[in-house]
């Protein structure tokens, strides 16, 4: 049995539990989200703070948090801000669709380390189908906050132009 | 006399009819059942029991709030019934699909929630709701009770005299007015199929939203929801070969956001305090409490036991046996149908009056014989009163039903009417 | 470690397992199943499973409109199960059984019909609902829901910290503006068993009526619809080793005549035309449409069968088996209970949190050594406020369950906190 | 089969379909009543006549009605105006209390020709569950219409009193 556990709860997932990265809720920010899973209560508040690059582009230039939820909750959140943080949300979209996929695979999809680094860790959760909606409570929220934070923004910038 | 091969019936019925364990039944007698009363509710195959049982026996739990292994097997079998049912009919998404315990409460859950409706989809005074003269109470009580509550108006296509809806006011009932057509695909008491999509195309051209009884439609006809573009659609799990305790609801996901929920409960809601509640989306939004999870997921082994043989085959099948009846029927004197007489314009319910005999007694006599037939207004007390008869003898053919058991009804009908003296 | 008897365990547990056959099941690992979420729903015996199953296989028909050998029979089953519901409870006539869905449509129910009921039973502006904080959403959100709609107010007793209703403040509370007391007989959460004859006679000092939600009641005490003097009372099959699809709603006669029908449809009239309709008497007033014929006939084996043990027997079991789990957490460091210390106070129903490990995690470390728990706000989200927690591990027992089954939850614990490495 | 057959559609009763006693709706009545077989349909409207004897008691002294119905429905009507008409209300009562035994004992009930008469022939149908309503709903129409009557009555008498 302690194989399957182990495979659910790598270490890396549990360090980013003890030690979760990016915690807490920061200023400035575009939009703020809160998250539920209806089914067991898990909770999380999230805010986005994007900026524009040189080339124009929206960058994901902070991702703050609180979430109270489970170790596989918890952990994806933070490993979420490791890899969406400093990075267009164009790029950061893509890592988000991986991620998704890679929960929806029924455990046969091979995770790219190059795209999800640390979320690679989580391939064992999609052989628990209860623990999946765990594991995107966090980019669901980072989602739609960041999909918030971009119409905030082209709004403002429509008004200014 | 007895056929066996008719053009359009199912190849290897006899096979097919094994795996409907109660059609070995003997009734009183010894007489063999010869179940001719699917309309009210059809025999279940054995996949359907099996499937039913191996989950009580093997996987029983509840659903969505249950993590261990057996609430994760009974999740993912609930929610691979949704998936099932969603491609049945072809729904676009399988949130569209609301599991409910008949078909009356799918009607019920949109006429209530359009009652506590606010915005554009409210429904009050100067509004119109249209019904027909041939609904099953089902699809006109609900109407009643909103337009009643709600002061507003309802309005109804009447019948032409073989059966078929009289559209020739279309334009007076269906006008801005207009926030709800409701009707039925096809009638349970007298077969006709309705042109759905036509009243559909028209009743968007005015802005109303349109609900589509299937109850009688989904057992025997391909039913894709976007081919016929309507807005709510409903049939119920014990006339396709499913359980009872379950239903089906479904609608486009822009009218479902819109609407309030049904019933408040375990499984509808995002988040509640004593003060406040939020809800979920659908299909849980509308889905309060544990839901039917045995009946769902025998509904869903049902619809995918229908779809193996193809909806096309069995509507075919059901013309077959159809025609047959109504051509065996014309050979007995004094039986006038109800309903249109050309087996292509009708579904496989056949309602009837036989001159002197009261239905109660046409059954009864049929029943004496192991016939199974069902007498009364059939839940359609307004159409019944239309053609001026108080009850009707109603025949309902399904996939199994053979040629040869019409013959045995036909027989049973001469036999009633020596038995009581007439004609 | 393992003890074989504690004084009110059920005689003859290990036969009277082997009427289950989902407790054979071995999980991943080849772990055997412990089945610790029957709080959520029950397992079921093999003569519930082999009664549906007789009935789909032998007799399936529709009930009351059809009159064939096998509606007769099939009407004959359901009518015998309202009789088996009606004794089970002890209901003065059978006429106050409804069958609904499950327990929060049978809230649901009352919620909705005093919506739209007229006169003495009407509530509006100035009037007021009480319920209490340790309600399930099922027994919430509809009076949130009604109170809203009308215009009337909610409020609720609170709870004291060792798990019980407050009812320093009853006077307070129950006024003469109380037109509703909704309340659990046992929390789900807290396992707390409220003293429901006691409030049921305050309320209606004041002329309020009484709605208990008897969910968790009616599968381990005595349920008595009579001595408990309440007006409404709520369950639903699959808690009581009945099927999913079937919920029972009691009501004193006096008031289901005054309330206005529920849902509209087939089976509930008395008479239809398109203009208006009547409807018929409870309980088939309340019942429209096909009722879930097969669940309430496998409802009807399962009260039989829990009968047949005895209600008091399955009492004193739970609290044995519940003395024993609170026993076993006290040993395991770090273990808090919510609600009741005292398993006399309480049902089989203990949550509890382990310090430093979320219950996601505690419920999926225990499901990998198949001891099934649920973990989260079991539908009961004010009540964990209440209490500062966000979600709880709960592990609820039944007739079933074995003094073995709580040593390997305790054990499971053990193995929990090595694994996260806390305590 | 036929036997079961000819319990049930006794010539007793096929007489009765074919003629029915007292059928139509007469002048002058104290309570008319319309009841319904919702199963069915079946439909009856009823009306009751009651005068007092010499003694004092209430006597049916007319039953007339107007019914749609199955042979059994209509047959049991037309032996009920049979068994109720002249006799007084209390004596009458009792052979509405035989007549529902006899249907609802499932064919264990012996009638007693002594006071169900042409009735006796109805037991048969207590082995057709589904037939007891079409039997009981000229009695139970009767009973209901006899009741208001009554009440009618007894207000009339204290109001002239
Ligand atoms: C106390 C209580 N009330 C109501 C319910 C709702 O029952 P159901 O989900 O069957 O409607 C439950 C169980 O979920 C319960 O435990
Ligand atoms: C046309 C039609 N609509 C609605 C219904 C109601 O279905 P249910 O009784 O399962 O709710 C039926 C069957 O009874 C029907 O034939």
């Amino acid at each position: 049995m302690s194989t399957d556990l182990d495979s659910l709860y790598q270490e890396i997932i549990l360090d980013h539990y003890r030690s979760p990265h990016h915690a807490g809720l920061r200023e400035p920010f575009e939009a703020q989200v809160h998250h539920v899973n209806p089914t067991c209560g898990d909770e999380i508040t999230l805010r986005v703070h994007l900026s524009t690059d040189a080339a124009g582009d929206d960058i994901v230039s902070d991702v703050s948090y609180d979430a109270q939820g489970c170790s596989i909750s918890q952990a994806a959140a933070s490993v979420m801000t490791d890899l969406v943080i400093g990075k267009p949300v164009a790029e950061a979209m893509k890592a988000h669709e991986a991620f998704l996929e890679l929960m929806q695979g029924r455990g046969s999809v091979e995770p790219d380390e190059e795209v999800l680094e640390d979320g690679v860790a989580f391939a064992g959760v999609a052989k628990f189908p209860a623990r999946i909606k765990c594991a995107l409570l966090g980019w669901m929220a980072w989602k739609d906050a960041t999909v918030q934070a971009t119409v905030v923004e082209h709004v403002e910038t429509e008004e200014t132009a | 006399m007895t056929v066996t091969q008719l053009p359009g019936l199912l190849d290897g019925l006899a096979i097919l009819r094994a795996d409907f364990p109660i059609l070995n039944r003997r009734l009183a007698g010894d007489w063999p059942l010869v179940y001719l009363d699917s309309a009210n509710t059809s025999q279940k195959p054995q996949i359907v029991i099996d499937t039913m049982v191996d989950h009580l026996e093997r996987r029983n739990a509840n659903v969505a709030r249950a993590m261990h292994q057996l609430g994760a097997e009974s999740s993912e079998a609930f929610e691979a019934a949704r998936d099932k049912v969603a491609r049945f009919i072809n729904a676009p998404s399988r949130d569209e699909v609301i599991f409910t315990k008949n078909a009356s409460e799918a009607l019920n859950l949109v006429a209530n929630t359009l009652a506590w409706a606010e915005g554009p989809l409210a429904i009050g005074p100067g509004d119109r709701v249209v019904i027909t003269e041939m609904e099953h109470h089902s699809n006109i009580v609900p109407w009643q009770l909103l337009t009643e509550r709600k002061g507003a108006d309802l309005r109804w296509f009447g019948l032409t005299d073989d059966g078929h809806l009289d559209l020739s006011n279309i334009d007076e009932l269906i006008t801005p007015a207009t926030k709800v057509v409701a009707l039925t695909w096809v009638s349970n008491m007298l077969g006709t199929i309705n042109p759905v999509a036509e009243i559909a195309r028209r009743a968007h051209e005015v802005g109303a939203i349109v609900v589509v009884d299937a109850s009688q439609a989904a057992p025997q006809l391909p039913v894709d929801v976007v081919a016929s573009g309507v807005d709510f659609l409903a049939f119920t799990g014990h006339k396709v070969t499913g359980p009872t305790g379950i239903g089906v609801l479904w609608g486009r996901t822009e009218l479902l956001d819109q609407l309030p929920p049904f019933l408040g409960g375990g499984e509808m809601i995002e988040t509640v305090t004593m003060a406040k509640s939020t809800f979920a989306k659908a299909p849980h939004k509308f889905e309060a409490g544990t839901p039917p999870i045995i009946e769902a997921i025998g509904l869903g082994a049902a619809v995918d036991y229908l779809s193996e043989i193809g909806l096309d085959r069995i509507h075919a099948h059901e013309q077959a046996i159809t025609g047959y009846l109504l051509e065996g029927l014309a050979t007995v004197g004094g039986v006038t149908v109800l309903g249109p007489r050309n087996p292509v314009e009708r579904g496989g319910a056949v309602a009837f009056e036989l001159a002197g005999v009261h239905p109660h007694d046409v059954a009864q006599l049929l029943d004496s014989r192991g016939v199974a037939v069902r007498a009364g207004h059939h839940c359609a007390k307004p159409a019944h009163l239309r053609y001026g008869v108080q009850s009707s003898t109603r025949a309902s053919s399904y996939l199994y039903t053979t040629p040869a058991e019409i013959d045995a009804l036909i027989e049973g009908l001469a036999f009633t009417k020596t038995y009581f003296k007439v004609g």
